[in-house]
């Protein structure tokens, strides 16, 4: 039986435009603007004050609590100014402002290379810790607090996420392609603090040479098994990828490691690898560059908080572009324009030349959504209650379950804003929860 | 009586003649109550309930005191013509009180066993007393009196009317609630909303039970 | 005869067995119910609007009578109503003036950050990238708080913003709860200057997005005689317990953020009054 | 730059849309309909023709009335109009085309807010409006004669019978003139009637055959061939019946075509087609015994095969999940057959339908689909 | 009030049938013929005043826990009597017609409801009048629903046949045309009051124009 979970969709995934595009560096930026809140929990806490020298990879911000990341200099220069700047969510959010001065200099006990099999359990996870690593998938949840699960929880099986299952998106693809060691690296590190559980690496089957190359490179490890997965959406969500692989569904409300499970990103792996063996934090990532609104579509590796617009000119954005959307089509966020700092979780960035209004219809209960949706919820439902405003009501058909994987909205035969009506309803339901 | 005389009567009421969509009784509490298929559910469990009783209690006091035939106890006690004791011009007077007695109990009852329910039904509990179909149930419960050849087939038949006549009412509730519940988050154009859709619908389901119609 | 006697016995017999039977379980299923929750829900609203917190009209009622509700708690009481409700309940209730919805936002030009695809609902548009009005804290204009209402007080003006129709209004603040910018407060019924704005934005930016926004320079605050005005976030705010709607403010506000809303009240403009009383009392 | 396009993800959409749906819809009904005109006439094209359009106009003038957009572009209203033209017969006088498809859209459609609101389908509601609005005019219990059914089976081979049907169709357009004068039963109503009165000695007479005497044990499918029926003429058309339903062969492949394409569910048809057949041979029909019926007339007669692939699985009157499907696909199959079997109508899916439609909310109210993580109880 | 008042108010602010939705089951069941809907509306009006004159007499005397029986006995006795000069005088046909129909009458939430809600709390003449009032709403009811039911199902007014090209659709006669014509009038009846409520607001909102907000930008002359 083939390995997969229910419901989905099949999009035409338009990888063609980039995944033969070898990764390239990034023009260097004259200056970076590094968000405070790159990741889920509370923002970063500055360290450093305008006027300040700083150095690459120097911490400047800590953690602002548990669930919170570190944010480290990308590059070696002075610090301008800390204020709000436009936040790809839309609204500004505190960002600290460094002058690339170009010479490029590390910080003391950066770039050192070490040997990582030497090194506790705990040393390393403080490693992860200090070098500010999230999830870079997109969720960017921090990976230093998913790799410390509670002791009553027993984890058995770590599973690396080479799905990337978004369409258009390419940053993972070429990553495993052209620097498997640091991902497979990166892995058994993650696989060594959670007392060397099996490991799982999952690639859909539309990278069926990243596959070869990552099956022939895990030869030697006994413990880990690379997986080859039908091509659906979203197969890349914990939550599926899991169901996929190991046939165990996480309870509603859960996290993944309710049925012992850790899932990272391959970007994420290789990250973790550049902490533990080199010393370098989380300051430059792959990202794609992508869409029918871009003449050259490629794969970067770029600063974390460098502008994008440089970068999008490199790539020759094409005139009259209507939509900009950071990550990828179905579940990423379109922005109001491209004058926006680039942030840990950018995986990518698609332009598009057309984005047609849709005049919603009232729903004719096709039961699409209800077939493909992979938490098994009725969005159609849903969607009607949100509609009738009654979103307390939206709590009763389990609306919190909900991933916004987007499957629904993107099948609807009226063109129904699923997604958003469903959001309003969990916003509305955890208000009246807050309440009580 | 045979099972399929006793079948025929069942099916009747339940769906052929059903009670609210063919024969127009109880229709206030079948718009009232119909908004939740929870309090739909349990209205039509206490109208069951209330018109077995009613059927059962009306078929005796109809069978030993008011018809003018050889059964009637009071020409048993004091002989004579048994038509002169025919008091059947009672009928509406003495059935309206048996039913009203019986929704009482009902209604306390359920207030001392099940509040949430009762809550739940709010005004419309004093209004099985009210509910015509009900009484209606007991009027037509007669027509079988004239045919029985004794007492216990009488009082069979009017037992399953009664039952039949109940759960072909709690079907039609049911139906209607499950589609009002719908139709509260569909946008109705706005005069028809509410009531005057209600009725539409009860129309259409009339139509689609028409179906059943010259079945047996 | 026969009849007669026959009949009389039936229903006199009937009526002994009922009565006995009733009686019997009157005693059996006795529950007790408090009859002044009945009494309460003939003279609440019964709009079920939830104002109070509760699921409706009755559940306030059962409130009432456990104690756990205050009757000052409904907004949409009328005062007679909440006399009897009082009444029946035992209890003293203060005078409390009529509250009613006032928009902060007069914003005439906006220009919008961005084109805006998706649901036509301010909630919904507000977490769209933050919603599309280059002012983050004006009225978007959709709608939302329209739809709230319970009582139908409030429409979609030509100018694109809600406006209350003062008569209707009951104050249950459905409207300010359905508003995901805060643009709608309750203000009291006889205070007609307010500050229309909500900007916190500073004031170069309000400037540069709105011809109406209050852009925090404080001439409010010092104009003000009766320390009802302060200005935070570089928006100002009046505290109505202490305004008598004088109007100063209004004339010394440089951009109009601050407006004397009684001619659309059927009222003489503040000021005038202010100045009438003044001269009354000497 | 021009200013961008925000909006709330996913910003992909598939292609499909209403308007698509809704016209494979009736592109797939099309063969069946100029089945009917082949057989029935010209006078069935132009009735049908008569309620595609006020169909049409009647959701135009709803619309322009509620001041709503409107949108006849997306051939719903035209299904609708379609659909119930080809559940009624051929001879339908004009006006009561006019009716039937306006009380379709109306009171089917309309009154419930339009597209995607209704309760029942709307072209089964001006069925039975139709139905209960003429209950007593011939043109509901008497067909017009199909000529040369008899006669053509006789000789030659299928393509000359098809050709004499053709020339046939033109004759029948003056048929239809006078058509109370020749009348046939419709395969239903003759099996049924000479099921429960052909075993007795006066019997009765199907279509000019005297049926009477029947020996105990005969089966439905014996009177089936007493009647003359042929089930080859059942599944091209060539059979007395409603506009479009006629041929159970074209409608089983424009509902195979639909399958194929993942527009309708295979679970609606396939369920009832086999209730029905299951049902249908287990259950007495009249005189006949238990375990004596026949699936495969019962299956190519009547309206079953528009009903299983086109008016059962309507998207917005059938369940939403696939349990609830099989429940209500169960439930038109039971009812159909109790209909056909035991009620005052010969055919029984039109108002099986209705009635499951009327249970639709429940269903998918006790029927949610299983949820990602739930725990098993 | 006075009594014009109180009568209007019956008929058409508090319409039993078609504001307040109550006393449904004679008003769909005996409304196939204007005939049978007169019979009825007389029947129920005649039932519906003196039970409220009555109650209203002697309202003061039923024990406050069991007056809901007591009314009952009340109007029971009138339908009875009802159904006795029925039977007697009225024509067959419409009494058959009105079968089940005549004792039930003493189920009619109307009746009940205004001798609970008005005759047991006001005096004879004002509760007389209130039977009338709604009484003749009732009637009116029924009779503008037969109305519409016999000429679409019958095609006749009165049973005196109104010649048409068209065959009637005696749906209307059966038990789905009484629903969805009701549903229909109920329909016009609600759309009728939108109407009325939407013009108000439009008035009230007509007042409101941005230019009455006085500032200092802004100020009137």
């Amino acid at each position: 039986m083939a390995r997969t979970f229910k419901g989905g969709v099949h999009p035409h995934d338009y990888k063609e435009l980039s995944k033969d595009r070898p990764i390239e560096d990034a023009p260097a930026p004259d200056v970076v603007f590094v968000s405070l809140r790159q990741h889920i929990g509370a923002p970063s806490k500055p360290v450093v004050k305008p006027g300040d020298e700083v150095k690459k990879g120097q911490l400047i911000a800590e953690p602002g609590g548990f669930v919170s990341a570190a944010c480290h200099s990308p590059v070696s220069g002075k610090v301008k100014s800390i204020k709000p700047r436009p936040h790809m969510m839309g609204t500004p959010v505190d960002a600290i402002e460094i002058e690339n001065d170009g010479r490029e200099e590390w910080a003391e006990e950066c770039n050192v290379p070490a040997d990582w099999e030497k090194l506790s359990v705990d040393e390393l996870k403080k490693k992860i810790a200090a070098a500010g690593i999230v999830g870079l998938g997109g969720a960017t949840f921090p990976t230093h607090v998913k790799l410390s699960p509670p002791p009553d929880k027993k984890i058995d099986a770590a599973i690396l996420n080479g799905v990337e299952c978004e369409p258009y998106l390419t940053a993972d693809h070429r990553l495993m392609l052209e620097q498997p060691d640091r991902v497979l690296e990166g892995f058994r590190i993650i696989q060594r603090i959670l007392g060397g559980v099996k490991g799982y690496i999952g690639i859909e089957a539309n990278k069926p040479d990243a596959y070869m190359l990552m099956k022939e490179k895990a030869m030697k490890y006994p413990d880990i098994e690379v997986v080859m997965l039908p091509v659906k959406y979203p197969q890349g969500a914990e939550k599926q990828l899991i169901k996929a692989i190991l046939d165990r569904e996480v309870p509603s409300g859960g996290l993944p490691m309710d049925v012992g499970c850790v899932v990272q990103n391959v970007g994420t792996a290789a990250a973790v690898y550049d902490a533990c063996a080199r010393n370098v934090p989380l300051i430059e990532r792959i990202m794609t560059v992508t869409g029918d609104g871009v003449e050259r579509p490629a794969n970067y590796r770029i600063r974390i908080g460098q502008m994008l617009t440089p970068i999008l000119e490199r790539s020759g954005l094409k005139e009259g572009v209507r939509k900009l959307i950071f990550g990828g089509p179905m579940m990423g966020l379109a922005q109001a324009g491209p004058d926006i700092p680039l942030a840990k979780g950018n995986s990518g960035v698609v332009a598009m030349m057309e984005a047609p209004l849709f005049e919603p219809r009232m729903c004719i209960r096709c039961s699409r959504c209800v077939d493909h949706c992979p938490m098994g919820l009725e969005p159609s439902v849903l969607s009607l209650l949100s509609e009738a405003r009654r979103y307390l009501e939206m709590a009763e058909h389990d609306v919190l379950d909900c991933i916004e994987c987007g499957v629904c909205t993107y099948i609807c035969p009226a063109r129904r804003p699923i997604v958003q009506q469903i959001k309003i309803g969990k916003q509305k339901v955890l208000e009246a929860r807050k309440k009580k | 009586m045979s099972g399929t005389e006793a079948f025929i009567i069942f099916f009747n009421v339940l769906l052929i003649n059903n009670f609210v969509l063919a024969k127009f009784l109880g229709l206030c509490p079948f718009f009232g109550v119909s908004k939740r298929t929870g309090d739909a559910l349990s209205m039509g469990a206490a109208v069951v309930f209330v018109m077995f009783m009613a059927s059962l209690v009306t078929a005796f006091i109809n069978w030993f005191f008011l018809l003018g035939h050889p059964g009637n106890l009071f020409y048993r006690a004091m002989g004579g013509d048994p038509a002169a004791y025919d008091m059947t011009f009672l009928y509406t007077i003495v059935y309206i009180l048996v039913i009203a007695v019986l929704v009482q109990l009902v209604e306390m009852a359920l207030m001392k066993l099940s509040p949430p329910i009762y809550r739940a039904l709010g005004i419309y509990l004093p209004l099985i007393t009210t509910n015509c179909a009900i009484l209606g149930v007991a009027l037509l419960n007669n027509d079988f009196a004239v045919e029985a050849s004794g007492f216990w087939v009488y009082l069979a038949k009017c037992l399953i009317q009664g039952l039949g006549a109940g759960i072909g009412f709690t079907i039609a509730m049911l139906l209607m609630s499950g589609i009002r519940e719908r139709l509260e988050y569909i946008p109705v154009p706005k005069p028809f909303r509410g009531i005057p859709i209600s009725f539409i619908v009860a129309g259409i389901m009339a139509l689609a039970f028409m179906g059943f119609a010259s079945m047996i | 005869m026969e009849t007669v006697v026959v009949g009389v016995v039936i229903l006199g017999l009937l009526g002994l067995l009922f009565g006995f039977g009733l009686a019997m379980a009157g005693k059996v299923f006795a529950v007790d119910v408090d009859p002044r929750v009945e009494k309460l829900l003939d003279v609440l609203p019964g709009a079920n609007c939830g104002a109070c917190g509760n699921p409706g009209c009755s559940g306030f009622a059962e409130g009432l009578v456990e104690g756990r509700c205050d009757l000052n708690d409904c907004p949409v009481c009328s005062p007679e109503a909440r006399k009897a409700a009082a009444e029946i309940l035992g209890v003293e209730v203060g005078e409390t003036e009529r509250r009613i919805a006032v928009v902060h936002c007069r914003r005439e030009t906006v220009p919008p950050r961005f084109e805006y695809h998706g649901v036509k609902d301010c909630a919904a548009a507000q977490i769209v990238y933050g919603g599309f009005t280059t002012c983050r804290y004006g009225c978007l204009g959709l709608g939302t708080c329209v739809e709230a209402c319970p009582f139908g007080a409030m429409y979609m003006g030509e100018d694109g913003l809600p406006h209350i129709i003062e008569d209707k209004c009951t104050g249950c603040g459905n409207c300010v709860r359905a508003c995901p910018r805060g643009v709608i407060s309750l203000a009291p019924v006889s205070r007609d200057v307010h500050v229309l704005c909500n900007s916190k934005h500073p004031g170069k930016y309000t400037r540069d997005c709105c011809t109406h926004g209050c852009i925090g320079c404080k001439r409010c605050e010092k104009t003000c005689k009766h320390g009802a005005i302060t200005v935070t976030d570089f928006l100002a705010t009046i505290d109505y317990d202490k305004c008598v709607n004088c109007g100063e403010c209004v004339e010394v506000c440089p951009t109009g953020a601050i407006g004397d809303v009684s001619l659309l009240r059927d009222r003489k403009p503040a000021r005038e009054r202010y100045a009438a009383t003044a001269a009354q009392e000497g | 730059m021009a200013q961008l396009i925000v909006s709330n993800s996913p910003h992909l959409r598939t292609e499909e849309d209403i308007r698509s749906i809704m016209w494979t819809v009736v592109m797939m009904l099309i063969p069946a309909g100029l089945m009917g005109a082949v057989v029935f006439g010209w006078y069935a094209a132009f009735v049908t023709a008569l309620s595609v359009v006020t169909a049409a106009a009647t959701e135009y003038v709803c619309q322009k009335v509620r001041r709503i957009p409107v949108t006849l572009g997306d051939g719903s209203a035209v299904l609708a109009g379609l659909l119930f033209a080809y559940v009624m017969p051929p001879n339908m006088p004009w006006y009561v085309a006019v009716i039937g498809a306006s009380a379709a859209i109306l009171i089917g459609k309309q009154i419930f807010g339009g597209l995607g609101c209704n309760i029942w389908n709307p072209a089964l509601v001006g069925r039975a409006v139709v139905g209960a609005a003429y209950a007593s005019a011939t043109f509901l219990s008497k067909w017009p004669i199909i000529r040369n059914a008899a006669a053509s089976s006789a000789g030659g081979g299928w393509f000359s019978d098809r050709l004499a049907a053709i020339k046939s169709s033109f004759a029948n357009l003056a048929a239809n003139i006078n058509v109370d004068a020749v009348t046939q039963a419709s395969p239903l109503y003759a099996v049924k009637t000479a099921a429960r009165e052909g075993f007795t000695a006066h019997g009765v007479e199907i279509n000019g055959n005297l049926i009477s005497n029947l020996p105990p044990g005969t089966t439905v499918s014996d009177i089936v061939h007493k009647c003359d029926i042929s089930y080859m003429n059942l599944f091209t058309g060539h059979q007395v019946g409603c506009i479009g339903e006629t041929s159970a062969g074209l409608l089983l492949l424009g509902g195979i075509i639909l399958i194929f394409l993942k527009i309708v569910d295979w679970r609606i048809p396939f369920v009832y087609i086999l209730t029905v057949a299951a049902l249908s041979w287990v259950l007495p029909l009249g005189e006949c015994g238990w375990f004596a019926g026949d699936p495969l007339f019962s299956v190519l007669s009547g309206g079953l095969m528009i009903g299983a692939f086109f008016m059962a699985t309507d998207m917005v009157t059938s369940p939403l999940t696939p349990k609830g499907k099989v429940i209500f696909a169960l439930g038109c199959g039971i009812l159909t057959v109790i209909i056909r079997y035991y009620g005052g109508y010969p055919e029984g899916v039109c108002y099986s339908i209705l009635l499951m439609n009327t249970a639709v909310p429940l269903i998918d109210r006790f029927c949610r689909p299983k949820k990602f993580g739930e725990v098993k109880a | 009030m006075s009594v014009f008042q109180t009568l209007k108010k019956g008929v058409f602010e508090n319409n039993p049938v078609l504001v307040l939705l109550i006393g449904l089951c004679p008003t769909l069941a005996t409304t196939t013929s204007v005939k049978n809907a007169l019979g009825m509306g007389l029947a129920t009006l005649f039932v519906l005043t003196m039970s409220n004159v009555v109650i209203s007499m002697f309202s003061r005397f039923f024990p406050k826990k069991i007056r809901i029986p007591c009314f009952i006995v009340v109007i029971a006795s009138f339908v009875t009597i009802v159904k006795m000069i029925m039977d007697a005088y009225a024509p067959p046909e419409i009494n058959d017609a009105l079968g089940i129909f005549i004792p039930l009458i003493v189920v009619n939430c109307i009746i009940l409801g205004r001798a609970e809600a008005f005759a047991s709390k006001n005096g004879v003449l004002a509760s007389l009048f209130d039977g009338l009032g709604s009484g003749l709403g009732f009637m009116l009811a029924l009779v503008v629903l037969a109305f519409f039911r016999e000429l679409l199902g019958a095609g006749a007014i009165f049973d005196i046949p109104i010649h048409t090209s068209l065959k009637p659709i005696t749906m209307f006669i059966l038990a789905p045309g009484a629903f969805v014509a009701l549903g229909s009038i109920l329909g016009f009846v609600a759309w009728r009051r939108l109407r009325r409520e939407e013009r108000e607001c439009a008035e009230a909102a007509g007042k409101y124009r941005a230019e009455l907000i006085i500032t200092s930008k802004n100020k009137p002359e």
